[in-house]
């Protein structure tokens, strides 16, 4: 009989200190509320990855939770204590619809003409900045300067979708897009020239030196190469050797050297090795 | 004791105050001044340089007639903020190398303290008795003048906006420019290894470029990491090749197993300006027979360039790197007017070598950096 | 005269004064816990390989960062995210400990060990994503009372991007495991 | 005797004198002078500020990529440590120093009160307050340690000679308890004062001794036992620096220090070292030995004068030399001239005393004018040396630059400030390579090359600028990323090794240079760093020393004598008992 009733006292206990019944799964910013079990006051804990708040409830009623409380994706955990102690319950918040994308595009310059070189990777967010993890579809619109646009829709993976592309042949900007729903990202990069193709250079005398100068320099789709780039001449005659770095300026490089008799003078750009000329008859 | 002991202390301290002055060189230093010999006349003239007493060391040459003193003080303090004007003579060594009744020729070695480190600058001077004073002809300072011309400059500057630190992640950027090793060759020298190679940038914007190089022992373990300091232009404009080399002092070949090389690489602003033609490069012997690469260089735009220092790579026949040297220059590049330089190559490598490049970095007061 | 009492507490204060002073300094070595266990895997990540000297670094960077948040979420002290943490991951975890401070609340973290898996490693390698299943034991206290402890196999999504000596994380985020 | 006692024939009162002393420094130091003008003001507040953050951690990661600060005795930088809590930093400093500065009269007085009567004590007391080396110190060195612990260690030879002479079991507990606070303000001034002051002292207790009916061997075993006391408590309350200076003995290759030069060989050092901080007491020089060697009682104390001046003379004689050995080129030798004035002062007092005796107003006219012109000499060389350092240059930029978007995970360098750098050490939160004080530094880069600070690396000459380039090349390693610059000097071996100006300050003074490549800074592993228990010690031990000196200064008096026992004979004397026992 006495264990009998101790163990009425003990069930009427359990049923004086609250359970809490959360719903399984939340979207993120949405209100809701959480049912309790037990009667008398209690002190509630909602713990989540990047808020706490605490409140005092009274057991046996629903404790509704704001919108703001649930902003952020993730595991929660709902916790009442009263006078019998705590008890507690986890739930997940999930992110909420596709609102805004972080959208990474590389490298900012590209040679025209090379493969796979553009990398564009989107990170797709909800309006709290949780990765929206269930699959959504990104729309990359490639945009050149001069020839057709490319639609690439790609599904993403826990959040990130990306894509590669080849660069056109022509230099100048190129626009790249990344949509989801309603967000777009645009970026730009820039196509530019590659190597110099057909480096030549040409000599004209003057009173007291040799004014070298290249022809426009051009790469092998007809681009031209960006000024500031680097000429070396190098110029050899009985003296010795002359050298002179000079960047292009309105699409040439030219220098003076002086000339002692007889010389032999070329022209590189980088790994890219021009033409030799001669003057007075070479060395 | 009344009178001894007072006569005692002021004995011995001025005794003690006379040792030390005879020590730390206050007797000859009476003796340099007087000049009786070529080697003190010498001396007494560069202790003045050093003191920069400058009206002293002009009243000390036998030629002070052919030149202004301020000519003589700009031979050796420099002008135009050139590396001189950033010396200061540390030490020197005077010895003979032809010796007469009335004259003779002395050979001093002057070692500045720069800026940029210590240099070096050998001279023969000659020296001649006058009564009985021995006076130093002071060789007569040359200056170069230029013409009054108009120098055209397409001015080519890039400048950089880049993504402030507030920004938030996502936010495009513009990426660091594509710089790349062309050619790294590991060399043993008695004291050290040295890591020698080329780097150039591929890309269409400057680059700030830094090499760094990490020596891996058996166990691929690190032993030392060091960077190329200043025996690199850092600063690549595109499609340059810049030389690099990288020390580590204390090290042997047969210690290391590996070498990693590590290029960094920053957009940053830069000029295109001034462009430095180097002339008349040679293999040539110094005074004392050594091995030097020596030309000029000539500042082929209209401003001043102060401090310039030479980079040179070395080929062998196959075209590999085999050594790197430099030297910096101690007079300013005047526009269009040329500048001889000089820098040293192992004797060991000067056999081997079979071309060369040669790269100036410079710096100017007025950019600063 | 000193009495007999005044001498015991002469006493006690000499004894009791070098441990108070002492007792910060422990605290700091008893404090600077050790590392958790990670094992990264990177057999499936796409679309560039990840190299092993970057393996191991983000590997040795994702320990630190557990351990300085264990320690921040344990301590209520949000600088000790400053070496590991940035972005997202940094706000929301600082915005969690200032609450955690206003509610009296702190959250331990026993670390039993994370399995991380890199599945993405963006092109130009500025970004990294990896799933970790980490073992953990989870204690709240408030008021400094223990009001739940579990003992959770808890899935996180990780995003970590490089800075100049080291990864950070940039967001971490628990998901529940059919995400997976 | 003289049995004038109308003034100016009377002692002057201590009090006075202090009160003077107030009067010219106090409104110096609440300007806060040797901050700007003085060399070290900066260092010691450095010092002071870290203990005011960590009083219990000495190792200091803002110098040096980290350093212990057992290696220089904490006392006075952990008093203003204290003080900054109520009245900040600068103040603190101040506040200390005034109290080191009004301590020297109160030091010189009991000191000379030993070797003469109390009337010449105390003019030797009110001189001192002009001395040009007081002044020297205080405001063009900021040697607050040396300023704080030579009076201390003069007070308490008052008492070790009470002790080894009298027995005064009170004044055995307050000498030893103020021994152990000079060598926790500064412990070379111990270690020399062992030799140049206490033996004097010693002596002259022995020498006393059986004239008052005491044994001799009995005052000499006293004056072991308050030595082995003393040594004792200095073993143990600065045990964590002796660690230090066991583990890592200064083995650095010397660096020139222009007090160790032959000051005749350059003009501008001459007065520096030697005609400002003794001023117009150098005419007194003749009369000085003259005197003291007349006076049986005051022959010691000349000799100690005479060795001590020596050594202040640094490279002027090889004397320092033969007796330091390499220690020579670690000192510096100003501190010697203090203390050489110091032990000057009681014979000075009495000639004071015999001119105006002969010569009343004329003389004191005369002495009075010597002294005012010997501290406005002091004080004019503030504007009118060439070593003007830098101290008061204005480092807020710097400092709010470093304090910003996380350029404090970066270490960074200075060029050209020289003892600005502590200054912006104190408020920067990032941590510096390089640092003010010498014998703490254990990098290669500055060890290997005999120059001190990279921030002064031109004037070491080859030897600077080569460790410098060896400190820059390596600032991947420590993390050195920004640079500032206050000496366009240094701006072309930036531009070569790759760094960039950033930004510019003061009206383009100082500059801002950084490298792109550098990784944040990590900790430097050193085997220096203290052990807990010893930085709790250090936290403990000296400043307990202090409090327990100050205690028993309160609750031990002096016991006074009877002014009759003052014997005095007349200055022609040749023999005999001059001032035995001059004592209140």
């Amino acid at each position: 009989m006495l264990r009998l009733t101790a163990c009425l006292l003990l069930l009427m206990r359990l049923a004086a200190f609250g359970e809490v019944h959360p719903p399984a799964q939340v979207t993120a910013g949405k209100g809701f509320s959480i049912s309790t079990t037990g009667s008398g006051d209690a002190s509630f804990y909602l713990i989540s990855p990047g808020h706490v708040a605490k409140r005092e409830v009274k057991l046996g009623q629903d404790i509704p939770v704001d919108a703001s409380d649930v902003k952020k994706a993730g595991r929660y955990l709902a916790i009442a204590c009263g006078s019998g102690g705590c008890n507690s319950a986890a739930f997940y918040v999930m992110a909420a619809e596709p609102d805004k994308v972080s959208f990474f595009l590389h490298p900012s310059r590209v040679r025209v003409k090379s493969n796979d070189a553009i990398n564009a990777t989107a990170f797709v967010f909800d309006q709290f900045y949780n990765l929206v993890l269930t699959p959504v579809t990104v729309d990359f619109k490639v945009i050149p300067k001069t020839g057709p646009p490319i639609d690439r829709p790609i599904k993403s993976n826990l959040g990130v979708a990306w894509m590669r592309v080849a660069s056109t042949p022509k230099q100048g900007p190129v626009k790249v897009i990344a949509e989801v729903g309603k967000a777009s990202e645009p970026r730009v990069i820039q196509q530019v020239a590659s190597d110099a193709c057909n480096l030549r250079i040409k000599a004209t005398r003057t009173a007291k030196a040799v004014l070298i100068e290249t022809d426009p320099l051009r790469d092998c789709s007809g681009n031209a190469i960006p000024d500031g780039t680097i000429v070396s001449f190098t110029e050899i005659d009985g003296k010795g050797k002359t050298t002179v770095d000079v960047p292009i300026k309105k699409g040439i490089a030219r220098t003076q050297l002086p000339v002692n008799g007889r010389a032999k003078i070329s022209v590189a750009s980088g790994v890219v090795i021009g033409n030799e000329i001669s003057l007075g008859g070479g060395l | 004791m009344k009178a001894f002991l007072p006569l005692f202390i002021g004995l011995v301290t001025a005794g003690l105050v006379a040792m030390a002055w005879v020590e730390s060189g206050g007797l000859a230093l009476h003796e340099m001044r007087s000049a009786g010999t070529p080697q003190e006349a010498v001396e007494a003239l560069v202790t003045d340089i050093q003191s920069r007493n400058w009206d002293r060391a002009y009243a000390r040459l036998a030629n002070s007639n052919d030149f202004e003193k301020q000519a003589f003080i700009r031979d050796l303090a420099g002008s135009s903020g050139s590396l001189r004007t950033y010396s200061s003579l540390e030490s020197f060594k005077v010895w003979p190398v032809e010796a007469g009744a009335d004259d003779a020729t002395m050979r001093v070695r002057l070692n500045w303290s720069s800026a940029v480190g210590p240099l070096d600058d050998v001279r023969d001077l000659e020296v001649k008795k006058e009564g009985n004073v021995w006076k130093v002809v002071w060789p007569k300072p040359q200056f170069a003048k230029v013409p009054p011309q108009v120098i055209p400059v397409n001015y080519l500057r890039w400048d950089v906006i880049g993504r402030g630190p507030t920004d938030d992640w996502g936010v495009q950027n513009v990426d660091n420019p594509n710089v790349r090793i062309t050619s790294m060759n590991a060399v043993e020298r008695p004291d050290r290894v040295v890591i020698v190679g080329e780097v150039v940038n591929e890309d269409t914007v400057p680059a700030y470029v830094n090499v760094n190089a990490t020596l891996l022992n058996s166990d691929s373990k690190p032993m030392d990491q060091e960077g190329s300091f200043d025996m690199i232009s850092h600063t690549l404009l595109p499609r340059q090749v810049s030389p690099y080399r990288i020390d580590f002092p204390g090290f042997h070949l047969q210690q290391v197993k590996s070498v990693r090389m590590d290029v960094k690489a920053m957009l940053v602003p830069a000029s295109a300006d001034p462009v430095i033609a180097v002339t008349d490069q040679k293999m040539d012997k110094d005074p004392l027979g050594k091995n030097v690469l020596r030309g000029a260089l000539v500042n082929q735009s209209g401003q001043t360039v102060n401090i310039a220092q030479v980079l040179a790579d070395y080929y062998d026949a196959n075209g590999r790197v085999i050594w790197v040297s430099d030297g910096y220059v101690d007079q300013a590049l005047e526009p269009q007017v040329a500048v001889p330089f000089a820098v040293d190559v192992p004797d060991d490598v000067a056999s081997k070598i079979h071309n060369y490049h040669v790269l100036v970095n410079h710096y100017s007061i007025h950019e600063g950096s | 005269m000193i009495s007999g009492l005044s001498r015991r507490l002469l006493r006690l204060v000499g004894l009791g004064l070098p441990i108070a002073l002492a007792s910060p300094l422990l605290l700091e070595v008893l404090a600077a816990g050790s590392l958790p266990q990670v094992q990264l895997s990177a057999g499936s990540i796409e679309p560039r390989p990840i190299e092993e000297l970057t393996g191991t670094n983000v590997a040795r960077d994702y320990a630190y960062a557990w351990r300085d948040l264990a320690q921040a979420l344990d301590h209520n002290q949000a600088d000790r995210l400053d070496a590991y943490f940035t972005g997202f991951a940094k706000d929301t975890f600082t915005q969690r400990i200032s609450d955690q401070k206003t509610a009296d609340v702190h959250v331990l973290y026993v670390d039993h060990g994370h399995k991380v898996k890199a599945f993405f490693y963006s092109p130009d390698g500025g970004e990294m994503q990896l799933l970790d299943k980490a073992q953990l034991e989870i204690q709240v206290y408030a008021g400094g009372k223990l009001i739940h402890q579990e003992n959770a196999a808890q899935d996180y999504l990780v995003l970590m991007t490089p800075g100049a000596d080291r990864w950070f994380v940039r967001s971490l985020e628990p998901i529940a495991g059919s995400s997976f | 005797m003289n049995s004038d006692s109308s003034f100016p024939r009377r002692p002057i009162p201590l009090g006075v004198i202090v009160m003077i002393a107030a009067a010219i420094h106090a409104p110096l130091l609440i300007m806060e002078l040797p901050a700007r003008t003085s060399y070290d003001a900066n260092f010691h507040m450095f010092f002071a500020s870290h203990y005011a953050q960590h009083w219990f951690n000495p190792w200091n990661e803002k110098w040096f990529a980290g350093f212990s600060q057992t290696t220089y005795p904490p006392l006075v930088h952990q008093w203003i440590a204290l003080v900054s809590r109520v009245i900040g930093l600068n103040e603190a400093f101040s506040v200390v120093m005034l109290i080191a500065v009004l301590l020297i009269p109160v030091a010189t007085y009991g000191f000379a009160k030993l070797w003469v009567d109390e009337r010449a004590a105390s003019y030797a007391a009110l001189l001192s307050v002009f001395a040009g080396t007081v002044a020297f110190l205080t405001y063009s060195a900021g040697q607050l340690p040396t300023m704080m612990s030579a009076p201390l260690y003069f007070i308490a030879l008052s008492y070790f000679y009470r002790w080894s002479h009298s027995a005064e079991g009170g004044s055995l507990w307050k000498g030893v308890a103020l021994t152990l606070t000079a060598a926790s303000a500064h412990h070379v001034t111990l270690i020399f004062g062992a030799v140049l002051f206490a033996l004097p002292v010693l002596w002259l207790a022995a020498m006393d001794g059986p004239q008052d009916g005491r044994s001799r061997v009995a005052v000499v075993a006293r004056a072991l036992a308050f030595a082995a006391l003393s040594a004792a408590g200095v073993g143990i309350v600065l045990l964590p620096y002796w660690i230090s200076i066991i583990q890592h003995p200064i083995t650095q290759i010397p660096i020139p220090h222009a007090s160790r030069s032959n000051l005749l060989m350059s003009a501008p050092i001459f007065m520096n070292y030697f005609i400002v901080p003794y001023g117009l007491l150098i005419l007194a020089f003749p009369f000085i030995v003259i005197r003291g060697a007349s006076v049986p009682r005051l022959r010691v104390l000349l000799l100690a004068f005479w060795v001590t001046f020596l050594i202040g003379l640094g490279g002027t004689t090889p004397f320092p030399k033969w007796i330091f050995g390499r220690a020579f080129e670690i000192l510096t030798f100003e501190r010697f001239i203090l203390w050489a004035t110091l032990l000057a002062l009681p014979i000075v007092g009495l000639l004071v005393e015999e001119w105006v005796d002969r010569s009343g107003g004329r003389a004191m006219a005369g002495i009075g004018f010597a002294a005012v012109g010997t501290l406005a000499l002091a004080m004019g060389w503030l504007t009118w040396s060439p070593f003007r350092p830098t101290g008061g240059l204005n480092v807020d930029a710097a400092v709010e630059f470093l304090n910003r978007d996380g350029h404090d995970q970066y270490r960074y360098m200075t060029l050209g400030f020289g003892n600005a750098l502590p200054k912006i050490s104190t408020y920067a939160n990032a941590g510096s390579v390089d640092g003010e004080y010498n014998s703490a530094r254990l990098l290669p880069e500055m060890t290997n090359y005999g120059a001190g600070q990279f921030t002064s690396a031109k004037y070491f000459g080859t030897a600077g600028m080569e460790s410098l380039r060896a400190m820059l090349k390596h600032a991947n390693h420590y993390g050195l990323k920004f640079i500032f610059v206050y000496d366009p000097y240094y701006d072309p071996l930036l531009v070569f090794a790759g760094w960039r100006k950033v930004e510019t300050y003061n009206s383009g003074q100082i500059t801002a240079w950084s490298k792109e490549d550098v990784p944040p800074a990590r900790k430097i592993a050193s085997d220096a760093m203290p052990a807990p228990w010893e930085g709790l010690l250090w936290g403990i031990l000296p400043l307990g020393s202090s409090l327990l000196a100050i205690v028993l200064m309160v609750l031990i008096p002096d016991r006074v004598r009877a002014v009759d026992n003052l014997v005095t004979i007349p200055s022609t004397a040749d023999e005999g008992v001059y001032a035995r026992e001059a004592r209140p």
